[in-house]
């Protein structure tokens, strides 16, 4: 390693290979926590989903399908840019880098407005368990559904996303963080471990959107008329 | 540094495959399928994911031990799932 | 002083005597086990205790043999253990069809019991000796779990469903029940006594302490309810009739099938709209919060008892609510001055 | 300890003769901020002895009350609800803020790098990080505790802790919730750290065990807290705002809390053992003075006992009212764990075959705890029987059982790797005749606890009973006895220990006459360690010298 490289190298390795890739492998053992995290919260999920079959498939079909959707597409779009600014990095093409990693961060904001957004519709819809909720149109269904495991579903999803959200916006804290060193000219093709941590983080949080989808939003028959903000 | 660094075209491609995919699991939706609807939107998910670890996250390249920590998060949800799911399935045929 | 040391629990039930069969032998496998590690230790610590500080010791690094045999062969054991346990645990969850069900609900912090013939009682549970118990159990509030040491038998008591545990009574005695799940201030208070009597004695305590039939107290209940207006045994009955039913196996209207027993019974008259019946609609409104545990056990044990022919027929007098009858706990959900009519219940779905 | 002892092995590397350390960890900086701002692995183990001894001794005062109400059957020491809180308190501060951290936070912390010839864990920040989220956990649950406290026990089973509970459940859940974030960086730093730190030669198979059972530790800290954390997050959401995901009167299953619970909860005891197994895997070759016995099948164990672990958790539902297929299921896996165990224990046993065995302070622990250990795991494979678990569980049998587990086990193989490496940690010598009593002390003080607890199960007193029917109190009495002799077996190293730290005699870099990479450097280590990385040239555990071929 060139003595440039040196205050990069911190003080316990012994050379940049070896630092970089003990920095990918923490990141992974810890997405392997994450996996974990949220496979718990599946698990439960799987267990009522198979007890209760058509509530929950009743429940779904009330969700917004159109936001859920929308959403799906900006943050894969999203993880494209964040791919993008990774290669940005690695190849030294800084301004490339900085678009992407600004569209990375705008893209993530539309996901969380979105978001916010389809809360506020769920709540005028009386999709909230426990606050603000409507047993009667369950009941009507055909066959109906039991309200208390509709409720249930509804749970799972306030807190399957809640912690989505969570992750998200820990991930924009870092993605800002990201931006400030990009700016100081902190990310080049020999330092760009952080962007490539954080990145990998980042596509993360999208796979478990990716699997979110499906889970929540397409359990249930939709039709035509459910695509509304 | 001697990792290779993946080509921009690649992303592209996989970005439109991630797209397509989305738009059919969404289709599908909207077809009467019961609970099938699960089993195609997970099947279809896992197919995303897989996509998104190999090439955005470059697992494709990456070490055995990034393999190992993925495999043995994996590993465990399934043996959470199943052992638990094995209590639930069963539970109506004998139970106290 | 050590004389009155207790060493081993009484001996009550055939379980116990086959569970403490198991608890010996495996006494016996790990006590070899634990003595032969503890003398080797010994031995090992003595015979080759260090006599110089510059002591040679031979290089031994392991025997591939050696360490193999003592990986797979205790596993001959363990299945001897494993299938042993087994064999007394699976035929603690099946009760012999033939004995009597008597049902427990726990509550912080009580037991109340309901014989088949009608006795209630609370924190005691009297049975005859020598003949199997069937017990159905359920908690009102958090698990709870029902212990009785000296027939070695331990289950917990879930809200929300039943659980069945069986004992087969060899002596006769005062034996502690204790509930081992821990469920909140007064949980080491939630004790009582079962009382194994000779069956004279039995047939005599059942005499004092009757109260009519728990299928008697059901069938009151169900006309009471107003079930019977659509569970009726005529050609227009809006809902199937009940005669026969337990224990028999169900189509249900989305195709699957169901055997029709304590849980399904339960969850049908709580939550009707969770498994239809084949042919038939949904009308039903929930009873949940009507009827509370003991109540719904009467239900059961009545529907458990009608026999064909035997539901009773819609014009049948029941005491009219005129003179306030009691309420129930989860509220009448007739006024007390309503004149019966055999309207349906009004489904207010009240959720 | 003459200088003769240390010529004598073949240590894993050969490094230059240390040389009288000038600067040390200890005395490289002082002042408060120098060691709150620290990231030397050694001075965050420091830090870590201190707040896991602190809550050992909150958790151990609480066990006391708990005995000393147990003397008499109608309790008149404690109400009912001080007494559900006492074991609460007791169970939920000696499982996670003494037993989970204290072995690879303190004696983990402090040896791995050392072991593995590393200047320091791979992510240093990441290991303070851990430390004061442990320390901010340790407080919050500690405040909850104090300021009202939780009468849920440790468990937390639902509905009760969600429904009935009128204490601070959500704030000790929170306070639980964050120090497993720090269980979670501790491990994922260890395996990084194994994995990518390792000096040169030092491959996979010349690790010394213990760090094999660190590693397997850390597998399990990383891979089951996560659950934990859903489980204690969907009581919170439960008890804030009354949804129904356990509770059965809003359509959830009680059970599904009980699984996910003791997905965590049931590898959390072995992580608690496992890496006791490894300090004990390291004393004994040493005052044996003998190779270990089979080190492929030790080392393997300790993955094993890591991975099955995971297969057996409803072994705590036997009586639940699980499904009874997979009760057995879960029977016949149980026992499967018991094997890569019995493997460790007959190799220990089998190294001290034709050994030249010293019982100095450190061995007496380890052969204590291969003594309580087996006891503990032989009935364990007692209550894996599901005929007789259908009769002990939930009574003073388990309670006995796991106390042998993690009393026995965790605490004396802690104990014993305190004594093991205190001398390079401090650089000075304690009393051996007080350190001698005070294994002896606890060894009996422990027996005569626990043994009546097994003969008070089997007759059937429930556990977390605060009154009890007025038989058992004989076998009562015998066993608060003999946590009071405990008691000073806990006490009293507390004293020579801090005393050693003044009066002790300098121990020199290796007064065990040990081979591993820790011993090659001066006690106590400088900052950084070794002044050159060791390049490693052989086995761990070449105390032999005699060249015979291993036939057993």
């Amino acid at each position: 390693m060139a003595s440039a490289n040196y205050s990069i190298l911190a003080h316990h390795f012994e050379n940049l290979e070896q630092q970089r890739e003990t920095e990918t492998m923490g990141m992974w053992l810890f997405l392997a926590t994450e996996i974990l995290i949220f496979g718990a919260i599946f698990t439960g999920y799987t267990i009522y989903r198979v007890r209760y079959p058509r509530d929950f498939e009743a429940a779904s079909a009330h969700l917004n399908l159109l936001i859920g959707s929308i959403n799906t597409i900006v943050l894969l779009s999203s993880s494209l840019t964040m791919a993008l600014s990774v290669h940005a990095t690695r190849v030294g093409r800084q301004k490339m880098l900085m678009t992407c990693l600004t569209l990375t961060i705008v893209l993530g904001a539309t996901f969380l407005g979105l978001k916010a957004l389809e809360y506020y519709s769920d709540y005028e819809d009386f999709l909230v368990p426990g606050l603000r909720f409507r047993p009667g149109e369950w009941t009507e269904l055909t066959p109906p559904a039991n309200p208390q495991h509709v409720q249930l579903m509804l749970a799972f999803y306030y807190i399957m996303t809640g912690m989505h959200a969570v992750h998200m916006l820990v991930g924009m804290g870092l993605l800002v963080w990201l931006v400030l060193r990009a700016r100081q000219g902190m990310l080049t093709p020999v330092r760009y471990m952080a962007i490539e941590v954080i990145g990998l983080y980042w596509h993360f949080v999208d796979i478990v959107w990716i699997f979110l989808l499906p889970l929540l939003y397409l359990t249930g028959t939709h039709h035509g008329s459910d695509l509304h903000f | 540094m001697s990792e290779s660094i993946t080509p921009t075209r690649t992303y592209y491609r996989v970005f439109a495959t991630l797209i397509a995919l989305t738009l059919l699991t969404v289709g599908l939706s909207f077809l009467e399928l019961g609970a099938w609807h699960t089993t195609a939107g997970v099947l279809i998910g896992v197919v995303k994911a897989t996509l998104v670890a190999l090439f955005f996250m470059h697992l494709l390249h990456s070490s055995r031990a990034s393999w190992l920590a993925v495999l043995a998060g994996l590993f465990w949800l399934l043996l959470l799932m199943t052992l638990t799911l094995s209590d639930y399935l069963t539970r109506p045929m004998l139970a106290y | 002083m050590f004389a009155e040391v207790p060493l081993f629990p009484e001996q009550a039930s055939t379980t116990a005597e086959r569970v403490d069969a198991l608890f010996f032998f495996l006494c016996a496998v790990t006590g070899i086990m634990a003595v032969s590690i503890a003398l080797l230790l010994l031995y090992f610590a003595v015979k080759y205790r260090r006599r110089a500080e510059d002591d040679r010791t031979p290089r031994i690094l392991g025997n591939k043999r050696l360490e193999w045999f003592w990986t797979i062969s205790p596993m001959f054991v363990f299945l001897i253990m494993f299938l042993w346990g087994a064999s007394i645990y699976t035929s603690v969850a099946q009760p012999p069809p033939d004995a009597p069900e008597v049902f427990v609900i726990g509550k912080q912090w009580m037991w109340k019991i309901q014989h088949p013939d009608g006795q209630r009682e609370i924190n005691d549970l009297h049975i005859p000796v020598g003949r199997p118990v069937k017990l159905t159990l359920t908690s009102e509030d958090v698990i709870h779990d029902f212990f009785v040491p000296a027939f070695r038998t331990k289950i917990d008591v879930v809200p929300g469903r039943y659980v069945h545990t069986w004992f087969h009574p060899t002596k006769t005695g005062r034996f502690h029940l204790f509930c081992s799940q821990y469920c909140g201030t007064s949980h080491a208070n939630m004790v009582g006594s079962v009382v194994v009597m000779e069956r004279a004695e039995y047939a005599e305590w059942l005499d004092s302490h009757a109260e009519g039939s728990l299928a008697l107290q059901g069938r009151k209940l169900f006309l009471k309810l107003q079930c019977i207006t659509c569970h009726s045994a005529n050609s227009q009955a809006r809902a199937p009739v009940l005669e026969d039913l337990y224990g028999r196996t169900v189509n249900l209207r989305d195709g699957r099938t169901v055997v029709a027993d304590n849980g399904y019974l339960r969850e049908s008259i709580l939550y009707p709209e969770a498994k239809v019946v084949q042919g038939w609609e949904s009308i039903m409104p929930t009873f949940k919060g009507q009827v509370n545990e003991e109540e719904l056990i009467r239900l059961l044990a009545f529907i458990k008892s009608l026999k064909p022919g035997r539901t009773p027929v819609r014009t049948e007098d029941f005491p009219p609510p005129l003179g306030a009858p009691e309420t129930p706990p989860g509220g009448n959900p007739k006024p007390p001055q309503a004149v019966p009519t055999n309207r349906p219940e009004g489904k207010s779905n009240r959720s | 300890m003459s200088s003769t002892i240390t010529t004598r092995f073949v240590p894993q590397a050969k490094a230059r003769p240390p040389r009288a350390p000038e600067v040390n960890y200890l005395n490289v900086a002082y002042g408060v901020k120098s060691w709150l701002l620290t990231t030397d692995h050694k001075r965050i183990a420091i830090l870590y002895l201190f707040t896991v001894t602190l809550m050992f001794f909150l958790g151990g005062a609480a066990a006391t009350v708990i005995r000393l109400n147990l003397m008499t059957p109608t309790g008149e020491l404690v109400t009912a609800d001080t007494y559900n809180k006492l074991f609460s308190a007791h169970g939920i501060i000696m499982v996670w803020f003494f037993l989970v951290p204290v072995v690879p936070t303190v004696l983990g912390n402090f040896l791995l790098p050392l072991m593995i010839g590393a200047r320091d864990l791979a992510f240093p920040k990441l290991n303070l990080l851990s430390w004061y989220i442990f320390t901010i956990g340790a407080v919050i649950t500690l405040w909850a505790i104090l300021a009202g406290g939780v009468d849920t026990g440790w468990t937390f089973y639902t509905p009760f802790s969600t429904r009935s509970a009128r204490t601070n459940v959500i704030p000790t859940i929170i306070g639980i919730f964050i120090s497993g974030f720090s269980s979670i960086l501790t491990g994922l730093n260890f395996i990084v750290t194994m994995h990518r730190m390792r000096a040169p030669g030092l491959t996979w198979f010349r690790m010394p065990l213990f760090l094999w059972a660190i590693y397997a530790g850390s597998i399990i800290l990383v891979l089951a807290t996560p659950v934990l954390a859903v489980a204690l997050i969907l009581i919170g959401v439960e008890r804030a705002w009354g949804i129904g995901i356990f509770d059965p009167e809003l359509g959830g299953d009680p059970l599904l809390f009980q699984h996910l619970f003791w997905f965590y909860s049931h590898p959390v005891v072995y992580i608690m053992i496992l890496p006791a197994m490894g300090v004990v895997t390291e004393i004994i070759p040493c005052f044996a003075r003998k190779n270990i016995y089979g080190y492929e099948f030790v080392a393997a164990s300790s993955v094993g006992i890591a991975v099955l672990s995971f297969f057996v958790w409803a072994h705590h539902m036997f009586v639940a009212g699980q499904s009874v297929y997979s009760a057995m299921i879960f029977s016949a896996l149980s026992y499967l764990v018991a094997v890569p165990s019995g493997v460790k224990v007959f190799s220990w046993t089998a190294t001290l075959y034709k050994g030249s065995v010293s019982l100095r302070t450190p061995m007496l622990f380890a052969v204590g705890f291969i003594a309580l250990f087996t006891m503990g795991g032989l009935t364990g494979l007692m209550l894996a029987a599901l005929g007789v678990d259908m009769h002990v569980h939930d009574t003073y049998f388990i309670i006995a059982h796991f106390h042998f587990i993690m009393v026995g086990g965790a605490v004396m193989g802690y104990m014993g790797g305190l004594h093991f490496w205190w001398p390079k940690m401090t650089g000075r010598m304690y009393s051996e005749f007080l350190s001698k009593l005070a294994a002896l002390i606890i060894f009996v003080g422990f027996m005569l606890t626990f043994l009546p607890q097994f003969v008070l199960g089997y007759l059937g007193m429930p556990r977390r009973y605060h009154v009890y029917p007025p038989e058992f109190q004989i076998l009562n009495v015998m066993s608060s006895a003999g946590a009071s002799i405990l008691a000073v077996g806990y006490v009293l190293p507390l004293f020579y220990l801090i005393w050693s730290l003044y009066g002790g005699k300098p121990a020199g870099p290796n007064p065990w006459g040990a081979t591993g990479l820790e011993w090659q450097t001066p006690s106590p280590p400088p900052p950084h360690n070794f002044d050159e990385t060791p390049i490693v040239t052989t086995a761990p555990y070449e105390y032999s010298l005699e060249e015979t071929d291993g036939v057993g």
